[in-house]
């Protein structure tokens, strides 16, 4: 075996976050900067292995498989298809930021005095750590048992960031604060406790079909969709059915998917920004990118079976959470329900079984991480600076803080996905997908988009733009260099891969090929396809052969 | 007559013990209760080593003895730590243990 | 030479990344960066421009194919350019009346503390409206669609401490956002009919695909137009759109942004020509925006606004002519080019006059003007000439064709758009020359009011762009005119056949310059002759509905806006009752539950010792039973 | 002399091991003895003072001694006589005297419907192994006379130091263990050194409480045993006057009412010789009058506890210093 490029790349923050949470109680500042210098590191080994991962060559590469639990057939299998690589790559890239940006929002809950026991700071970021370590293997996992635990033991952390280390600037006064927090906190923890336990006994009952099927039990992608295509494993209907919605239940109340969508307004609106970052934009695409490889990759007929039902979902969480998105005071619980609606763009595309559809999916997940997290993290520091999250209590903050202004407009018109900026490419690539298989389903989609510009632009219209009225408005200052220096490559990406998206659909066009065999689908065919000649194999009929007398 | 008579007569000395347990607030009167509860059961080891014409019964109840002595000791300590902290050897004051 | 298109795109869009991420720095010489960039760009078509003239007709179309842009399996989009004459002629109009209206802004924002950023958003836009002309295929057509529509987002609301502003432009933003959904829509239609939405294949094989298909991508096609070009029923936006600066207004709500959904049409024309009922579709809506505005022209005592209607009202007659299919395709963009010019000239005069009279805007505080502002008088006038279609200026000859071939539309179709298109023809006389003498002629009525205003003539920064604009409303028409030579130029690509109108030409225009006299006179009898009240009167019911763009926004309001804040409201009442309810309601009936079982456990030791007792009895009658069974 | 009687029938039974009945004496001795033994046990359970219970207890326990010894079990028999009567009963009497010997609970039941539940149980679960005993239906039994042939200890012995030998030690452990344990719990760890009498009167003036020694007992009272308080000139009794221990326990009698009668007298004479009446009504009749002896007790509890609450707050005052 070669060597474990990917299991180093998720052991290194793990070992970080250890560190991290070692550092003793008077270095704060070591402490960031050690979590800094981890997330750092893992993005170049993310990068590492986004090099070391070829396209043309296997569907799963970079593979690592050790026994590991022998009477449950449990083994330690990682490997990464297109997909998986560019969804790690995806984590390791905003994990930094987010770091960068939350560089001092453990501040607040410090003790006065140096303590050794209560070191918030340290604990901070060392969760932060241990949540993109087990994210990266999540990804990198390809046996579902392992997969399993890191999709229920990334709650753990995910608890005590929203729980811990919420957001201060609350409306209704500090212990009123706490309290909302506590209950957002609780609220996140069991609605995905509910989701994994169902999930388990799905997971259990594959081990049972896989091990009178198959001989002895076994949890390994591969071996499993192997099985399926020599006909050595068929399920029965019903069972398959059963299996799937167990898995599926999971990951809809993680992606989120209406009507399991509520705990995301409250999670991301209590916690800070960068927290909230790491949730929709980080933990939640385990959810989306799961459907994609173990609903579709385990029960492909099953998955057909409950499309029909899974697509009017998605464009009721599409309409729904935009439509909600327009009605929100909040300006981080809008930024949430506007999450709501693309993440059904996501499942749509996932579920539309295109591979249009489906690569357009997996680009959301990137661009929509990337897109996200610049706007919430620009809201982020707004509300820093102001200490309120209510959009009324701003107006004409582009007066005072243009560059601030500039990049939450940029942020939101990515969240909007114009043409030119990231999001589009997969927004449109998803609508088309979902067009050529169900033309209604698209259509309804589509109306979304206005709705996103409609939230967008009212949402920067009431916070930035009119006179600037309030004295607390007139005192904020502008981005500071470390927030720059964090929003700024965001923004940076968003062009790059809206000009040039190819560098990333190169590398997840294959495994979307993988996918659509697994799932036995082709994609329709035009009515009357024309070659795909380029312009000039064409000339214009002209019968009048006129010059022209200039 | 028979030395099951011993039994019967135990059997009546345990539900008295038991019911002395239950209704008595001071803790020293319930120890006693809880005494007279293992005596009554000594007594059916002791009958029944006679019945059946063995001596483990006695060791039973020999051990019984021993153990009861230990847990009197530790018990009644407990308890006169008890009244230091609280002054009272009332079951009932002793009530945090709950939700 | 193809190597060289990119480039026009390139040069304005470096101006705007240099201009908008370069700081302070910039804030002196700035606008002359953007001014000369855009002027490169011009410089840079028209080269082209003769390098296409010198060559034969079917060569003259270039194409660079700069990278592939979103493969994905069957769906293969490019970044590709294609320069012909159509797109040649966008290219000039862009590039040059820009550059004009660039150096015009130098003056216009001199006093402005973000003009660096003013520039920037410029061109920008002139960086989209190019790569919306030059695209090679819909998606890339669509890049640049939006992006004019942002660039319009940011012109319209440059003056965001006004909070009208920032709402016109949000309006004018979603507005265009519903257009988009159309030719994203129409795009989907296309990829799933012919598997490609480049224009070449697409184009070349409309004719294959059935005609419902056809008029469906058709209809799609029109939606966006509507949207970009402020056609009923999407035209509420551009009233509100003069909050802009005005050289924006000139630019953008003038020249050319609006004019994408004209260069939409024609560009799609074989699609249109294979779908009749899509084309019966967009000629009506051309005939009603061309009314539309026309009647809101009227009522508006804002200069702006009325040039606005005038706008909305010009458009639709090249909508009608783009609707009529090869008749109409050439002189639909003769009348665009004209229109460029004069609406352009007519635009940076009526800003000129606002610059003279501090920023005043309604006309009832005007008059008299004509011998403060001389130059702008003579080029507005001139503009005004145009416009109205006074024989031998480039307005008379374009709408002229445009009428001519609407009655060779032939049938009671050709009768009835015949006839709408001179009763608009009169009426744009009428509120133009009402414009004209409310402004320039009659007694000064901005005299005597609070803070009277100074008139004075603009700097030369500004006179001279109109002045350029001026000689080419006045002399573009004729060029083109010329042996038909703009029809034959642009031939290749729209097609063109010649109408048979029922009348002779001569008649045609014969009546159109009757109807243009009738409506000069009627508005001289009503605003040369009388005395212009300084307050408005109260009006007919038509008036008071035409001040109100006809009840649009009223019609949204109602339509639209408040059922959706109702729907958004209800919505955000269910999630947090009911669907959050739900969940909450379990989780309290488990809570209420456990509160009920926890009172067994009070912590007196004696009631655990009953409970434990009654334990030990039950077991023991229990094991009894067992026996005893 | 009833082990004698046993040990001659076992010896007899010796061959047949099988015997349906004892000797009608023991039959005797059993009625008479497990008759007080009940009533013992009754009155361990119904008696309101604890020592009474005690004492109760220590009779069953003997008789229960007594069974043994009939029942062959001569070790057990004085190993509970010395051990339970002697050892663990002596125990339970310290404790008791520790507490505060004539502390009794009334019977008056707090929890509700404990008491019905409690018989309810316990009747219950009598009657149900009584029953079960009923079942069991053993006629005949095996007499101890083979067993105890060579006497009861060396038997015993024999099997406790082979078969259970193990049990022993572990049982020899734990009894040390507990031995330590509750030194452990009793005993009180001093935190800080004792405060010497200077230091105590030091502070009495600093905090300038009592600087005089506290009064004696029994002032104006009608007699002065430790236990009766003093009385203060309006005739109400005073905590001071008698030790923190006895109120503690509760231990502290009342004054009767003629005691505070006299008081008032007394007080009136005074005043009268100094031809002050206006203080007349402040030596007012003593508090409710009516008061029955039997519930003293209760109340002198009650007043301990108010005085114990004042020590607190005298002690909370003194951390707060």
């Amino acid at each position: 075996m070669s060597f474990p490029l990917l299991t180093v790349t998720a052991a290194l923050p793990a070992v970080g976050a250890i560190a991290t949470a070692a550092v003793p109680a008077a270095k704060k500042s070591a402490a960031k900067w050690l979590a800094l210098t981890v997330s750092t590191a893992t993005l170049a080994l993310a990068v590492a292995v986004l090099v070391r991962f070829d396209p043309g060559g296997a569907r799963y590469q970079l593979t690592e498989s050790r026994p590991w639990i022998k009477d449950f057939g449990v083994r330690y299998e990682v490997g990464v298809d297109g997909i998986a690589a560019v969804l790690i790559a995806l984590t390791a890239l905003l994990v930094p930021f987010i770091i960068g940006a939350a560089w001092h929002d453990a501040d607040e809950v410090e003790p006065s005095r140096p303590n050794r026991r209560w070191r918030p700071t340290q604990g901070f970021f060392a969760l932060m750590l241990a949540v993109e370590a087990m994210v990266i293997l999540s990804f990198a996992a390809t046996d579902v048992f392992l997969f399993y635990i890191l999709f229920e033991a990334m709650l753990i952390p995910m608890y005590f960031l929203i729980g811990g280390f919420g957001d201060r600037a609350h409306a209704a006064g500090e212990e009123e604060g706490a309290k909302q927090r506590s209950y957002a906190a609780v609220k996140f923890l069991l609605y995905n406790l509910v989701g994994g336990l169902i999930m388990l006994a799905a997971v259990v009952g594959l081990f049972v079909v896989t091990s009178d099927q198959l001989g002895e039990g076994t949890f390994s992608l591969q071996q499993i969709t192997e099985a399926r295509a020599d006909g050595g494993f068929q399920l029965d209907t019903n069972i398959e059915r059963l299996l799937f919605l167990g898995f599926f239940f999971a990951f809809a109340v993680k992606a989120p998917l209406w009507p399991l969508h509520t705990w995301l307004p409250n999670a991301m609106g209590e916690s800070t920004a960068p927290v909230a970052v790491l949730i929709t934009a980080v933990v939640d695409k385990v959810g989306t990118f799961a459907m994609l490889r173990f609903c579709l990759g385990l029960f492909p007929e099953a998955s057909e079976w409950a499309t029909p039902v899974v697509i009017a979902l998605a464009l009721v969480s599409i309409l729904y959470g935009a439509l909600l998105a327009v009605g929100q005071r909040d300006m981080k619980r809008l930024i949430a329900y506007a999450s709501i609606s693309h993440f059904g763009f996501i499942i749509l595309g996932i579920f539309a079984m295109t591979s249009q559809g489906q690569s357009g999916a997996t680009l959301y997940m990137v661009f929509h991480g990337v897109s996200t997290a610049a706007l919430m993290l620009v809201a982020g520091f707004l509300i820093s600076r102001r200490g309120s999250r209510l959009i009324a209590d701003y107006g004409g903050v582009q007066k005072v803080a243009p560059v601030l202004a500039g990049t939450f407009l940029i942020g939101g018109l990515a969240t909007l996905s114009l043409p030119g900026l990231a999001p589009f490419i997969s927004e449109f690539l998803v609508l088309v997908g979902t067009f050529s298989r169900y033309p209604v389903a698209g259509i309804v989609a589509t109306s979304g988009i206005v709705l996103a510009a409609l939230y967008v632009l009212l949402m920067y219209q009431r916070t930035m733009t009119g006179p600037v009225e309030k004295p607390e408005v007139r005192a904020i200052p502008d981005l500071r260099v470390r927030e720059l220096a964090v929003v700024a490559p965001l923004i940076a990406l968003l062009i790059f891969f809206g000009v040039y998206p190819k560098s990333l659909t190169d590398i997840v066009n294959p495994a979307v090929e993988h996918t659509m065999s697994d799932v036995q689908k082709k994609d329709p065919k035009p009515d009357h396809p024309v070659a795909d000649k380029r312009w000039f194999d064409y000339k214009p009929v002209d019968d009048h052969a006129g010059g022209d007398h200039k | 007559m028979s030395p099951v008579n011993y039994v019967y007569l135990a059997a009546l000395l345990f539900t008295i013990g038991a019911v002395g347990v239950l209704i008595r607030r001071n803790a020293i009167v319930v120890f006693m209760c809880v005494e007279l509860m293992l005596n009554a059961a000594n007594l059916t080891l002791v009958a029944f080593s006679r019945i059946h014409g063995n001596l483990d019964g006695q060791i039973m109840a020999f051990f019984v003895m021993v153990v009861a002595a230990a847990e009197v000791v530790v018990g009644l300590a407990i308890i006169v730590m008890l009244y230091r902290s609280r002054h009272s050897a009332s079951v009932d004051d002793a009530s945090l243990m709950k939700l | 030479m193809e190597s060289l298109i990119g480039l026009l795109v390139g040069f304005p869009l470096l101006g705007a990344a240099v201009l908008l991420c370069g700081g302070k720095r910039l804030e002196k010489t700035g606008h002359w960066l953007g001014v000369v960039l855009a002027g490169a760009s011009f410089v840079l078509g028209a080269v082209l421009f003769f390098d296409m003239l010198g060559k034969s007709a079917d060569e003259r179309a270039l194409h660079q194919h700069l990278f592939s842009w979103v493969p994905v399996e069957s769906f293969q989009a490019d970044v590709a350019f294609q320069l012909d004459q159509l797109a040649m002629t966008f290219v000039l109009l862009i590039t040059g009346v820009g550059t004009l209206i660039h150096i015009y802004s130098v003056g216009y924002m001199e006093h402005d503390e973000r003009r660096r950023r003013f520039f920037g958003y410029l061109n920008l836009f002139l960086a989209a409206m190019l790569l919306l002309v030059l695209a090679d295929n819909y998606l890339l057509l669509y890049v640049g669609w939006e992006g004019v529509g942002l660039a319009s987002y940011l012109l319209i609301g440059f003056w965001q401490h006004k909070p009208s502003a920032a709402v016109a432009a949000k309006k004018a933003f979603l507005v265009n956002r519903v257009g988009d959904a159309g030719l994203a829509i129409a795009i989907f239609l296309m990829f799933t009919t012919f598997g490609s939405f480049a224009f070449a294949p697409v184009l070349s094989n409309a004719t294959e695909a059935g005609e419902g298909k056809l008029t469906a991508i058709g209809l799609m096609l029109l939606l966006a137009a509507c949207g970009k070009s402020a056609q009923v029923p999407l035209q509420s936006w551009l009233g509100d759109a003069m909050e802009g600066p005005t050289p924006v207004s000139a630019l953008i709500h003038a020249a050319t942004m609006v004019t994408a959904g004209v260069y939409l049409i024609t560009r799609s024309g074989a699609i249109f020509n294979a779908a009749p009922d899509a084309q019966t579709v967009v000629v009506v809506v051309g005939a009603v925006t061309l009314l539309y505005g026309a009647i809101v022209g009227c009522a508006k005592d804002d200069i702006k606004k009325a040039l606005a209607g005038s706008t909305m009202s010009q458009i639709g007659y090249m909508v009608l002519a783009a609707g009529l299919g090869p008749i109409g395709y050439a002189f639909a963009i003769m009348h665009l080019v004209t229109h460029g010019f004069f609406k352009a000239g007519l635009f940076l005069g009526a800003g000129s006059v606002m610059h003279g009279m501090n920023d005043e805007v309604d006309m009832r505080r005007y008059g008299g003007l004509r011998k403060y502002m001389p130059v702008t008088f003579v080029t507005f006038g001139l503009g005004y000439l145009a416009i109205i279609g006074f024989p031998g200026l480039s307005g008379f000859f374009s709408k002229d064709q445009i009428i001519e071939a609407a009655f060779a539309k032939g049938g009671t179709q050709g009768w009835i758009l015949g006839a709408v298109t001179l009763l608009g023809a009169a009426i744009t006389a009428y509120y133009m020359t009402r414009v004209m003498l409310m402004t320039f002629f009659g007694e000064e009525r901005w005299r005597g009011q609070a803070n009277e205003p100074h008139p004075h003539e603009s700097p030369k920064s500004m006179t001279i762009p109109m002045i350029v604009l001026a000689f080419g409303s006045v002399f573009a028409g004729g060029l083109f005119k010329i042996g038909e030579s703009f029809v034959h130029w642009l031939e290749p690509v729209t097609q063109f056949e010649h109408g048979h109108s029922p009348l002779s030409a001569p008649v045609v225009t014969g009546a159109t310059v009757v109807t243009m006299l009738i409506g000069v006179g009627a508005a001289w009898l009503q605003y040369g002759r009388r005395p212009v009240p300084a307050e408005a009167p109260r009006g007919s019911l038509l008036t008071r509905a035409a001040r109100r763009d006809l009840l649009q926004d009223d019609l949204n309001h109602v339509a639209l806006v408040l059922p959706g804040e109702y729907l958004t409201r209800g919505l955000v009442y269910v999630d947090n009752k009911v669907v959050d309810g739900a969940v909450n309601g379990t989780a309290a009936a488990f809570g209420g539950l456990s509160g009920r079982t926890r009172r067994l456990q009070n912590g007196f030791v004696r009631s655990y010792a009953v409970s434990m007792f009654g334990g030990a009895a039950i077991l023991v009658a229990a094991t009894l039973l067992m026996r005893a069974v | 002399m009833f082990s004698a009687s046993e040990a001659s029938s076992s010896s007899m039974d010796a061959l047949n091991l099988a015997v349906n009945s004892t000797s009608a004496a023991e039959a005797a001795s059993f009625w008479v003895l497990g008759t007080i033994a009940v009533i013992g046990a009754l009155g361990t359970v119904l008696l309101r003072k604890a020592v009474h219970s005690a004492l109760c207890l220590a009779g069953t326990m003997v008789i229960l001694a007594l069974f043994y010894l009939a029942n062959g079990a001569y070790f057990l028999g004085i190993v509970q006589i010395v051990v339970y009567t002697g050892a663990v009963m002596m125990l339970f009497l310290f404790v008791l005297m520790l507490v505060g010997v004539s502390a009794a609970d009334s019977l008056k039941e707090t929890l509700k419907g404990q008491r019905w539940l409690a018989l309810a149980c316990g009747l219950g679960l009598g009657a149900l192994l009584i029953s079960g005993l009923g079942q069991a239906s053993i006629t005949s039994f095996t007499g101890l006379g083979a067993a105890n042939a060579d006497g009861n200890v060396p038997a015993l012995a024999s099997q406790l130091f082979t078969k259970y030998v193990v049990a022993f030690e572990v049982v020899g452990a734990l009894l040390t263990v507990a031995a330590v344990g509750a030194t452990l719990l009793t005993h009180r760890e001093r935190i800080e050194k004792s405060k010497s009498q200077r230091e105590q009167a030091e502070e009495r003036v600093r905090a300038n409480k009592h600087l005089p020694p506290l009064p004696a007992p029994g002032v104006y009272a009608r007699h002065n045993a430790v236990d009766r308080p003093g009385l203060l000139p309006d005739g109400t009794p005073s905590d001071l006057t008698v030790s923190a221990t006895l109120l503690s326990r509760g231990q502290v009698r009342e004054v009767g009412p003629e005691a505070l009668h006299r008081v008032a007298v007394l007080e009136q004479r005074t005043a009268d010789s100094h031809g002050q009446t206006e203080h007349g009504r402040m030596y007012g009749e003593p508090h409710d009058p009516d008061r029955d002896v039997d519930d003293a007790d209760d109340e002198g509890r009650g007043s301990g506890r108010e005085a114990r609450e004042a020590r607190q707050d005298a002690r909370e005052e003194e951390a707060t210093k």
